[in-house]
């Protein structure tokens, strides 16, 4: 046989290089690129060549587009590692083949979430050497990068690991250009009983674990615009909850797309029927719900109870220069609810609308991110500094986009490297 | 923190800002501590440099870093340059190179402090677009100029050459004209006698309209302003008291004693149509018409009057009041001791005429008979003058509600309180707590009749001369222009080109706008002579004068062009034909009064620095084109003419053939001041000589009182002039305000059609000084560029958004002619709706910070017939309408 | 140990800007930045219209939100009441700018020789200053300060680092008041240890009613307003200076 | 023995993180006077790789061969 042949027989399309994903790879690859150039221009030049500005005197946003994403980014993580850990403690083994992709979209995610804050940084370099060797727990900043970051994405990386070893040995049998690959990730797995034994308990306690600190770390994202008193707009109590509940959408939405695309990939039933589907569905508008909620509660009490400042950036917010974005994002994220509820009403559930809605609230959970990070900076000024205003500039687009593009291409070749839906147990031996 | 317990101190003296330590003990302990410092420093540098720290981007440029350490720090008493003020500075120098300019804490101008400009000029000084070498115009004037860079020697003979052509002719056709002079004695007397020049000043466009207003009236050289330390109720008259100074003191001085006198209690009255201009400091706002002065003026004498607040003594004893005037508004006269004639008064005892001045107390008031005619007291004239101007008359003109013209009034009187006296240094001296501060009041159509009668409201009370009352110059000296204008000489033509004595303009206070005007069209004003030559000196007539056309129609005609300035004027690009580079601050100047009056002060300007580039000090600037010229040596050349200003005699007199350095000129004039030399000046920067007694202060307490002037409250010599225009045929508009009283009429700029509905004014900024400072890129940051001030509902009419750009349109009353410049609204409700303000300084061209700063409103102010005052005097304010720039092709 | 702070006398205030421009040459920062900043503030409708300045320095308070959140320790307060920020250890994440209500905090978005106000590199001017940059360069600014000897003197010293007023630290432990102090020609602002009864704040304190901005965040400021009043939600600012860029 | 070693390692990740937190790190206080510095440099390190030993000790644990245990 040759070698071709064999390798069209790893399951889950592992190895086989078809002409679409090359072609996608390329677009991933191209994109990354235009975003290292950008990225060169603003290391070299300083971070003039961005729309950032000064608050204050300068009228600017000194916080823009990469902050912004930081938080998407580790907001998307949210929901995957929580599916998967759900999954395994509920034995909700019908989800099972979410598991796996899950796990690798919280990796991406918080891998491109560090690299946006470095983005972000004047002094990259020495930030990478300093925030080892000063960082000070006293910064909220400083749970984002020790946990978020370090800790969290170690974590992950652990679990995702673990839970792919089995499916590694599985291939390691068979012969095929990835096969050293599969040998090591499988680290000697052999599937025996006692080992799937011991697995199960080391994930379940993993998952265990991962559930409480991804809270804390969520909530010290929240923290670091929650607690700033100076900022009309940020200083709130519900920051927190409201950063960890929009992350669970973005992530929850994400994973609906991603599952989709999956699902139309394999050439086999893998089961991502529609039942889990309907069950990410239901997730989602869950938390829609309490999200919105969460929206109407602040909206109330910043327009209700508001300082005089507080009022003016939620003025510009409804009805100034931000509201464009303010209410595409509000219907962003509503439709979907709707859409969802009716759908959970009526036990009927289409895919296509799914999707739709996971790429919406995406949009919405951007344009909500922009929304906390800007105005409060450019309208949010306690002394009486003239309004300011904020516009990224196409480096801010570039890097942006070619972080995007990076986490796809990591999710693809992943793919192609190792089954994104986990393997049925076979049983034997 | 010893240093700062001392100033603490020093600060509730009233001594405001830093005293830094003596400059010796200074330079050594820094110097040794920084180089321990230093090379800590340097080490660490090293250390810390390097790629992941940044190093790359580190110190601003490494090789400053390197060189800095270890380095020689010390400090050089100058002063600051750029305005009239020049306020005493301490400069910092690092291994011979200045970084840092501070006030100079024992000049009395500053007390240690700066303004933005004087901070600003460590940026000018270092300015690579100044003019670095002398340069010679290699295309056709009237357009932007290219240029040769040439030798001194070159430069010099060119001029020289030119110069002398016309003097071999007439020397009066070479005019020597200054925007303003830092050493006058150096350069309009010694410069200009030495090569027997004609000269002419700014002065038509500052306040001299005013000037001449007290010169008449009182015999001073000066305007209104008051005794701060003593004036508990000041009228703020168009005083812009955060952006600008005052009469012979500038900014720094005028708040420094402001704020004490704020912090004693002093009420101030704001009347001005920008409230801007006072801020905070006005405890009233009595937002006027432009141009409508003269009318409250004369409501406020009224008042005072109806409300009976005269101080008789002083109106009967000082004053031409009791004076009797005719039935054909002559005064009486009695003959005299000789064949002389005396000014009658009228003798309650003897009931008749005697002369003034024979009697101790002659009637004030009254109408009598005499040789069958009637004769009124010239004070009576005056009530029945001023009895129709009420504040209901003044309102409609004025826009001040009748109402607040009475309380002004009555405050005024009763802050006056006449009759009481108060002892200063010994002396008890009439006390009237109350003032005005009246510094470019004159920059108006009807300026010096508006002043004249703002004096006499202060008359009234006595405030002139007392104490907390009216001051108007340095000294009691009476003025050489007071006797004269006791009879008005009228000539017929032909007229000097200034028009001197001319049935135009008898009091004339030499006008470039005029004189521009008359060279254009020499004949329509019976001139047979212009000027042909011009040495221009720090002066850029083409964008600090109003009326550029005009200006320019005026240069054309000039055949050589030598202009003296650090930067390329836009002066110097039209027109110049050779362009000498003056250093800034970097040259020895002065003497200059530092006297902030009450301590009597002189200082010089030191060197800080070799001047930069190719440029020269002025004084030797004129040392070498003297010497070119030929006049530099002997008997009535230039050494001679110093000599005799700087009344240098017998052992410190320059030798008359050796040229001297500008220093070796200066320590010869230090030690005729009982100095031990000019290096006196090098270590302290000025000589402070010690308090102003009252008796040189108060005009009361003068011997005589007043310096022997006799107050002026009525005019016969204007009427007189007047009468005698009128005869040579003069037109009503040059003669109609040569009245014995001030009297109001209506403005001709109020003429122009109503679709200009709005007056323009101009003024100053704190930021910026005339057209000198706008490319200096440290103050054009601080202040951007043009503006128009504009308020909220007059906006609002014309859909004009704050930050919109606008066109500024004049018209001109009396030729019809119209103007328009760009600029961007700024709204603001501290100025009058039918009011908007425009700051002068922008609308240069020449330097690249320029670029974009917008147009000045000189551009569309109109000078000549109407738009200037009786004697020459610029007025700055005409009728525009101002509209959307937008959708404009 | 010295407390030092700064008292601003509103009713002395001609806004004239001089602190402003003394600020920017003694501590050489670039275009565009105002450590000192003083607003023109105009209130109320025509004729009753109010106008105020208010000075506005770092306010360098006890209890600082930029040294709370600063990741790294860069931004920090010293025992003498200064926040001063460490130019060799901020990693420009600019989260103190954020934190702090009063916007005294600038970046330097680009390397500092490109926001210099004049080409300066001139052969004449050289031939003076040898080259340096600016030409009117600080040297005390080279010089590390305090027991901990951190760079933390005047400004335009690396791309992407923050910025503020230092209340003139290099003057300061010089024994001088800092540059905006000493030029101010009405003696509006007075520096000084507020523990020395004898000296001019501690005096101002017992004699004169005060009052600190946003007091209400918590920032405990050492930056003391005599006089005046604070800005309200009226206050509109005027006359702004050449910033936005 | 592996699931000592497990455990071990879960105590001490966690030891490491508080004493670098607590310890090691800026000293806490209201005053924001004088925690500029960590104790010890690198102290965040230190926390980081506590929590890395925390969930490193999962490995241990699963890929551990039992023949640890036989011995």
């Amino acid at each position: 046989m040759s070698t071709a042949t064999q390798e069209a027989r790893l399951p889950r399309g592992v190895g086989r290089l078809t002409r679409g994903w090359t072609i996608f790879i390329l677009a991933m690859v191209a994109i990354s690129a235009l975003g290292w150039i950008a990225y060169i221009r603003e290391f070299t030049q300083g971070m003039t060549v961005t729309g950032m500005r000064n608050v204050g005197t300068m009228g600017g946003a000194t916080w823009g587009l990469y902050i912004t994403f930081v938080v998407y980014f580790v907001g998307v993580s949210f929901a995957g590692i929580t599916i998967a850990a759900v999954i395994r403690l509920f034995k909700l083994d019908h989800l099972r083949p979410l598991a796996r992709m899950a796990e690798v979209l919280t990796v991406v995610s918080l891998i491109l979430g560090a690299i946006a804050i470095v983005a972000d940084l004047g002094q990259p370099l020495r930030g990478m050497i300093n925030l080892f060797r000063y960082a000070r727990p006293q910064s909220p900043f400083f749970g984002t990068f020790t946990l978020v970051i370090s800790g969290y994405l170690f974590a992950s990386l652990v679990y995702l690991w673990l839970t792919s070893r089995r499916d590694a040995a599985v291939l390691a049998q068979r012969p095929s250009r990835l096969r050293w690959i599969h040998k090591i990730v499988a680290a000697g797995y052999t599937d025996t009983p006692a080992e799937r034994e011991r697995h199960s308990k080391t994930t379940f306690w993993l998952a265990i674990s991962i559930l409480p600190m991804l809270v804390v770390a969520h909530s010290t994202l929240g923290f670091v615009f929650g607690l700033q008193v100076g900022r009309p707009g940020w200083y709130s109590a519900l920051q927190a909850p409201a950063f960890v509940v929009l992350a669970g959408v973005s992530g929850t939405g994400v994973l609906i797309v991603l599952a989709a695309i999956v699902r139309k990939m394999m050439v086999r039933d893998v089961g991502l029927n529609l039942q889990v589907f309907a069950w990410l569905g239901r997730f989602l508008m869950l938390l829609l719900f309490v999200y919105v909620y969460f929206m109407v509660t602040e909206l109330l009490t910043s327009t209700y109870a508001g300082s005089e400042r507080e009022l003016q950036v939620t003025r510009e917010m409804l009805w100034g220069e931000y509201s464009w974005i303010f209410w595409s994002a509000v219907i962003m994220l509503v439709i979907p609810l709707l859409g969802l509820t009716i759908q959970a009403i009526r036990r009927s559930w289409s895919i296509p609308w799914l999707v739709v809605s996971g790429i919406a609230v995406n949009l919405g959970a951007i344009g909500k991110r922009y929304l906390i990070a800007v105005p409060s900076q450019t309208h949010g000024q306690l002394l009486p500094y003239v309004d300011g205003s904020y516009t990224p500039t196409w480096v801010e687009f570039a890097v942006v986009a070619s972080l995007l593009a990076f986490g796809a291409l990591v999710i693809g070749v992943f793919m192609k490297v190792l089954p994104i839906v986990e393997l049925e147990e076979t049983g034997h031996a | 923190m010893a240093c700062e317990q001392e100033e603490a101190r020093g600060r509730r003296n009233g001594a405001l800002g830093v005293v830094p330590p003596p400059i010796g003990r200074w330079a050594l302990k820094l110097t040794r501590r920084r180089f321990i410092q230093g090379s800590a420093a340097a080490g660490a540098a090293i250390a810390g440099s390097g790629f992941l720290f940044g190093g790359l981007d580190s110190i601003v440029r490494s090789p400053a870093a390197k060189s800095q350490l270890p380095f020689v720090e010390d400090f050089i008493p100058t002063m600051c340059w750029v305005g009239k003020q020049d306020c005493g500075m301490m400069a910092r120098r690092i291994d011979g190179r200045v970084v840092k300019f501070e006030g100079l804490a024992g000049n009395p101008r500053n007390a240690g402090t700066l303004c933005p400009k004087g901070q600003a000029q460590i940026g000018a000084i270092y300015d690579p677009n100044r003019v670095k070498t002398p340069l010679i115009r290699t295309n056709p004037k009237g357009t932007t100029g290219r240029w040769r860079e040439v030798s001194w020697n070159e430069a010099l003979a060119l001029t020289a050459e030119k110069v002398n052509e016309v003097r071999a002719r007439s020397p009066k056709m070479v005019l020597w004209q200054k925007g303003r002079s830092k050493a006058e004695k150096f350069y309009d007397d010694a410069f200009v006698n030495a090569i027997g020049s004609s000269k002419l000043g700014h002065g038509a466009y500052c306040s001299d309209a005013g000037y001449r207003a007290l010169e008449y009236t009182i015999g001073l050289h000066g305007v209104q302003h008051p005794d701060m330390r003593s004036t508990n109720y000041l009228l703020a008259w168009g005083w812009n008291i955060t952006n600008a100074g005052g009469n012979k003191f500038c900014w720094i001085t005028w708040p420094q004693q402001l704020v004490a006198a704020r912090e004693r209690g002093m009420k101030v009255v704001h009347i001005d149509p920008r409230l801007r201009s006072a801020g905070p400091f006005a405890d009233t706002w009595l937002p006027i018409k432009p141009g409508t002065d003269l009318a409250l003026a004369l409501a406020l004498c009224q008042q005072l009057i109806e409300m009976g607040y005269l101080d008789r003594p002083y109106l009967t004893t000082y004053t031409n009041a009791p004076h009797l005037v005719g039935d054909d508004g002559l005064i009486l006269r009695l003959p005299g001791e000789g064949d002389e004639m005396v000014e009658a008064v009228w003798d309650p005892a003897s009931a008749g005429p005697v002369r003034a001045g024979s009697i101790e107390s002659p009637a004030l008031e009254g109408t009598f008979e005499h040789a069958g005619g009637s004769c009124r007291t010239a004070f009576e004239v005056f009530k029945a003058h001023v009895v129709g101007y009420t504040p209901e008359w003044a309102a409609d003109i004025t826009g001040i509600a009748a109402g607040d013209i009475r309380t002004i009034a009555r405050d005024f009187g009763d802050h006056a309180m006449i009759g009481s006296t108060m002892v200063v240094d010994g002396i008890e001296i009439p006390y009237r707590p109350v003032s005005i501060m009246s510094y470019h009041m004159a920059q108006q159509e009807l300026g010096f009749q508006a002043l004249r009668a703002m004096t006499i409201v202060t008359m009234l009370v006595g405030a002139v001369g007392a104490v907390g009352g009216v001051m108007s110059d340095f000294t009691w000296k009476i003025h050489k222009n007071y006797e004269p204008f006791g009879d008005l000489r009228v000539d017929d033509p032909p007229y000097d080109f200034t028009l001197k004595n001319s049935k135009f303009f008898p009091i004339n206070t030499g006008f470039p706008g005029m004189v521009a005007k008359v060279m254009a069209d020499p004949g329509r004003y019976g001139v047979e002579e212009i000027p042909e030559v011009a040495i221009l000196h720090m002066v850029n007539p083409m964008a600090s004068f109003p009326d550029r056309k005009q200006i320019m129609e005026g240069y054309d005609k000039f055949k050589f062009v030598a202009v003296i300035s650090p930067w390329l004027s836009e002066t110097a690009d039209y027109y110049a034909d050779v362009v000498l580079p003056s250093a800034t601050i970097e040259k020895y100047e002065g003497p200059i009064n530092a006297s902030d009056g009450y301590i009597d002060a002189t200082a010089l300007r030191i060197p800080p620095m070799e001047p930069l580039f190719e440029s020269r000090g002025e004084i030797d600037i004129y040392l070498d084109l003297t010497e070119a010229i030929g006049t530099l040596f002997g008997e009535g050349g230039y050494l001679d003419e110093i000599n005799k200003g700087l009344t240098l005699e017998g052992e410190f007199a320059l030798p008359l053939y050796v040229k001297p350095t500008v220093r070796e000129i200066f320590d010869r004039w230090a030690r005729s001041q009982g100095l031990e030399g000019v290096s006196y000046f090098e270590e302290h920067g000025v000589q402070v000589k010690g308090p102003i007694a009252a008796d040189k202060r108060y005009g009361y307490a003068v011997d005589p009182p007043f310096g022997g002037a006799l107050h002026r409250l009525y005019g016969e010599s204007l009427l007189v002039a007047q009468r005698t225009m009128r005869d040579k045929g003069a037109e009503e508009i040059y003669w109609q305000d040569y009245t014995a009283l001030p009297t109001w009429r209506q403005l001709t700029f109020d003429r122009s059609p109503p679709e200009y509905d709005l007056t323009l004014i101009s003024y100053k900024q704190i930021e910026h000084k005339q057209s000198r400072t706008s490319f200096v890129p440290l103050l054009a940051e601080l202040s951007p560029g043009s503006r128009v001030d504009i308020n909220p509902s007059t906006a609002a009419a014309r859909a004009i958004g704050h930050g919109d750009p606008v066109w500024v349109e004049s018209q001109n009353a009396i030729t019809g002619e119209t103007r328009r410049i760009e600029s961007v609204a700024a709204i603001t409700s501290s100025i009058r709706p039918d009011t908007v303000g425009m700051p002068h300084h922008f609308g240069l061209w020449t330097h690249p910070v320029n670029r974009g700063q917008g147009a000045s409103p000189n551009e569309i102010f109109y000078t000549g017939e109407g738009y200037m005052g009786q004697t020459a005097d610029q007025s700055f304010h005409v009728k525009v309408r101002v509209y959307p720039a937008r959708g404009e092709g | 140990m010295a407390k030092y702070a700064m008292a601003v006398d509103l009713d002395r205030c001609q806004g004239c800007r001089a602190c402003m421009e003394a600020c920017k040459i003694e501590n050489n920062t670039v275009q565009s930045v105002f450590w000192m900043y003083v607003f023109r503030l105009e209130s109320g409708e025509y004729p009753d219209t109010k106008m105020s300045f208010l000075p506005r320095p770092c306010q360098h308070c006890d209890n600082a939100p930029c040294v709370k959140v600063c990741p790294v320790g860069a931004r920090y307060k010293r025992q003498d009441g200064l926040v001063l920020t460490d130019f060799e250890r901020c990693i420009g994440c600019r989260y103190c700018e954020l934190a702090c209500p009063y916007g005294v905090n600038y970046f330097n978005w680009t390397k500092p020789e490109r926001r210099q106000y004049l080409d300066f590199d001139d052969p004449g001017i050289a031939a003076v200053t040898g080259g340096v940059l600016p030409p009117y360069q600080n040297p005390d600014l080279a010089v590390k300060h305090g027991e901990e000897q951190r760079l933390t003197a005047g400004g335009g010293h690396f791309k992407g680092v923050m910025e503020k007023c230092t209340f003139c630290v290099h003057r300061v432990e010089k024994g001088l008041q800092p540059a905006c102090v000493a030029t101010c020609p009405v003696g509006a602002l007075v520096f000084g240890d507020v523990e020395d009864e004898s000296g001019e704040v501690a005096r101002m304190l017992r004699d004169r009613a005060h009052f600190r901005l946003l007091e209400e965040a918590g920032t405990r400021p050492s930056v003391m307003y005599f006089g005046g009043a604070p800005p309200t939600g009226d206050s509109k600012e005027i006359e702004t200076v050449k910033a936005r860029v | 023995m592996r699931k000592r070693l497990t455990i071990g390692m879960i105590v001490v990740g966690i030891a490491l993180m508080a004493i670098s937190y607590f310890v090691l790190s800026a000293p806490w206080g209201v005053e924001s006077v004088a925690n500029s510095n960590p104790r010890m440099q690198f102290a965040p390190l230190v926390f980081v790789v506590g929590v890395m030993m925390t969930f490193g000790s999962a490995l241990v644990y699963e890929m551990l061969p039992d023949r640890f245990d036989r011995d």
